[in-house]
């Protein structure tokens, strides 16, 4: 079956989220692909809990917008997403910009919780959907969140994985360094390397992301675009090409 | 009520999907308030944007400034980038815990994550220590920031509605309560003003803001659009994409705002 | 329920201002319970005193022992006169604090105050600390106490309903959300269980807790009496009243006991 | 006009309440006094703000039982009322026993919020209707609530006055010793002296306690006694002979 990058990318996600024991997944705002790979896990059959942040109604928490970082101080958010202006070959997040502190030449929004979140989740899954030297950077401009803490620094978990629109990484936090993982169809280590601009290590038998099965697809188009049509109608018309009920 | 905010205060503002008072944005830029000191709880949305698009705004004390789905804030680029704004960056929790330790009357509160990381290296009012409490790292004791209390002046929020006794209605949105909490006084624009007293009603009681901690009420309907309010209507997406659009330039800001602002008025958040 | 907490656990149990289990403490009571170290939010009332009465508890960290109206609280003075007790005392807000540094996830929390009590002088786990922030005090730097994050195993509370996602609603008594949150498991009774989600509705989310943070709910009608639930049932005071002079002695507790706690068993929270 | 006793003492309380500027009153539960002495100033027409803790409706806190503490940490309540199993004649108070720690010999209930609330309201008003050598000590067995502090504590307030049922005490927080403002009828400079186990000074002039106007009678009786008949229903029918309708 044919398929769009965005489903490609949700079941890649998928797939790392079930590759180790998760019980709560908190999910951003801006993040309908690793939406759509938390809610795939769900209906297929996965005892997980999602904490949807900036969902109108429904809203998890009752507590204000403070209760998503209590919630993961207490150490019971296994999983956080997080993205990046840039993104270098040691996990060091930037959401700051680029240019003279705080973001001369180009600003970005700015770091949201991820100078607590990448400490204190269980783990954390990158994800960029956009591959290239701009954004994979060797050493980031500036550093919302580093990859990695220096000793007597409380860390509970690191990144996970990094998912672009060509390829996942795994990340190493011992090393501080990622390693090829898979890369999508249409790439090579080479295409990859060209397009990095961090060094990565590339493991033997490194081969090509395996396809979204029918059933994955299924699922996606189905019953996980049910769930996501209120909050990302727009990703849900474009990807599953479905609308909400006016 | 934007009349009693001096310039130069520091004023709380929640963001877009925390019932921001937009009509009280407009209201600060039409008396032409200066230098005010912005604190985003936790971040900055479209009520920041227009402000510093109007030359209100000194300083910017926030996690991020974003319009959504709308994107980048483009008069906040354009400020930082002009160099007529200060943007003392934060992390989410790094505003609530600065907002909550004034909120609960001590002098600084910990916050574990943000070593390691830039933020606090252009926070010189953050200090690390090491912590007496807590586990051995590697054998020795973890190293913790500690954040000093945040005071604003002013907190500036919208609310469903008030009632006969100035106790004022906010649902979830709680953090608008601790920024009410934490703030010398808070002006607050609502819906509607309704008979009785929350206080005294068991099911509208934990979304309330008891009056002790309100300066001020107006009512200004539809005061948070465009963001949202709760269930009683949405954000309004094309109205801030427009708005992006338009302010990508400073004339073009200038001309939102002279539609928008100065021909639009909701005179009762004056 | 009870049947899950096991000897030697750490409890948060409310007073009776703030919607306890009685009818959880009595199935603890009935499960001969051992050794629990029981936790006040930030006091203590009637479940805490029939639990000591009964064995049940080896130590209790709180501000206060009390019956209100029916005086003071006999079982527990008792048990601290034989010396069968641990007793660490507290102050209102520093059981607050350590609870909510353990909310927040952070090994301890400031709090002013405290310094000069022999309150301080006998908790060898609390530290006064010169704070590098706040005001100076004659020149000198401000004294300040950190007091360390508590984690209770258990948070034990009634709430009026629950919903059939999980979800439970406790109003305006948010001290029990904290507790939730501080706490490794929640088991909690309700009066009721109703159809939908709290979470979905504005009007009841703001009293509600997420069933992330609940462990366990099971039906007891009138689960928290003789304590008060909100606007459901009052305080009994006249059943309270004959508890404590019933309570005076250990033969009077035990007879007590076994007419309102092994004959009278609320099935659901065994 | 006749009076009883407890009309006297809230009179005596509503005078100091109004002696010193005012916004924001917090009253405990187990104080009907007090409670009728702030209602007493609200009826006279003074703009406060009254907190009742543990009013059952209408309890004004949304934030949970910890709100009063953050509030008077906040520097927002100018007046609380506290009591004390002994009080010694440096206004320390003692709610933990007697004997040896934690009150081996007599035990209180404990010390509630009064190791904080002592330093962080504007003032404090100690009550306490026993006036007898047993309460009122030299030294107090243990201290709850120390009632000055050492340099370098912050402290907000300390106690006004002490009212008993036989007197008024002024406290002087400079000097950390009270001094008597009145005694009430039937009492003197002697009967006080022997009834009370510190030492106190007696400034020049010293004389009874002005007996309550008709008008303080009249609303005490009526309007303060209408807002406390669901708190306080015992107290309204002992002092006041009055009962909630049922």
């Amino acid at each position: 079956m044919s398929y769009k990058t965005e489903e490609l990318l949700a079941v890649c996600i998928a797939r790392l989220i079930r590759a180790r024991p998760t019980r709560h997944i908190a999910v951003g705002a801006a993040s309908p692909v690793p939406a759509a790979a938390a809610w795939l896990c769900v209906k297929q059959g996965d005892p997980l809990h999602l904490s949807l942040l900036h969902k109108r109604s429904g809203n998890p928490f009752t507590d204000g917008s403070r209760e998503l970082f209590d919630l993961t101080g207490q150490g019971r958010i296994d999983l956080f997403f997080l993205g990046g202006g840039q993104i270098d070959g040691q996990a060091n997040i930037n959401l700051i910009g680029t240019g003279a502190w705080p973001g001369l030449e180009v600003r970005f929004p700015g770091s949201f919780g991820s100078a607590f979140m990448y400490y204190m989740s269980g783990r954390t899954i990158l994800f960029r959907e956009e591959h290239s030297p701009r954004v994979l950077v060797d050493r980031v401009a500036h550093i919302s969140a580093p990859g990695t803490s220096e000793p007597g620094v409380f860390r509970r978990g690191h990144a996970q994985a990094l998912v672009t629109g060509r390829c996942v990484f795994d990340f190493h936090p011992d090393l501080g360094r990622f390693s090829l993982a898979s890369y999508h169809a249409g790439e090579s280590v080479e295409s990859i390397r060209a397009m990095t601009g961090f060094e990565f290590d590339v493991p033997e038998g490194v081969g090509e992301t395996p396809a979204p099965s029918d059933a994955e697809l299924a699922l996606l188009r189905g019953a996980v675009c049910d769930e996501m049509l209120e909050t990302y109608p727009d990703f849900c018309a474009r990807v599953f090409e479905r609308k909400a009920a006016a | 009520m934007a009349a009693s905010i001096p310039d130069g205060a520091m004023v709380a503002v929640p963001p877009d999907n925390s019932i921001p008072s937009v009509a009280l944005a407009k209201a600060l830029i039409r008396r032409r308030a200066r230098g005010l000191r912005l604190v985003g709880v936790p971040i900055s949305g479209f009520a920041t944007d227009i402000l510093i698009g109007a030359g209100c705004v000194a300083e910017v004390n926030t996690s991020a400034v974003t319009l959504g789905e709308a994107g980048f804030a483009p008069r906040f680029s354009a400020a930082l980038k002009a160099g007529t704004l200060v943007v003392r960056d934060a992390t989410c929790p790094a505003m609530h815990t600065m907002l909550q330790a004034a909120e609960k009357g001590v002098p600084f509160m910990p916050l574990r994550g943000l070593i390691g990381s830039d933020i606090l290296a252009n926070r010189p009012d953050w200090m690390v220590i090491e912590s007496p409490f807590g586990p051995l790292i590697g054998g020795s004791r973890e190293k913790i920031t500690l954040l000093p209390a945040l005071h604003p002046d002013v907190a500036v929020f919208h609310a469903v509605m008030a009632d006969s006794a100035g106790n004022v209605w906010v649902g979830r949105r709680r953090e608008c309560a601790t920024i009410a909490h934490a703030s010398q006084r808070s002006l607050v624009t609502v819906e509607r003003v309704v008979e009785g007293n929350f206080l005294e009603d068991e099911r509208l009681c934990p979304g309330a803001i008891n009056a002790t901690y309100i300066s001020g009420i107006a009512i200004a309907e539809r005061g948070a659009q465009p963001s949202a309010l709760l269930d009683e209507y949405g954000f309004d997406t094309d109205y801030v994409m427009a708005y992006a659009r338009a302010a990508k330039t400073e004339a073009g800001f200038a001309e939102w705002c002279a539609e928008h602002v100065f021909d639009n008025q909701a005179v009762a958040a004056e």
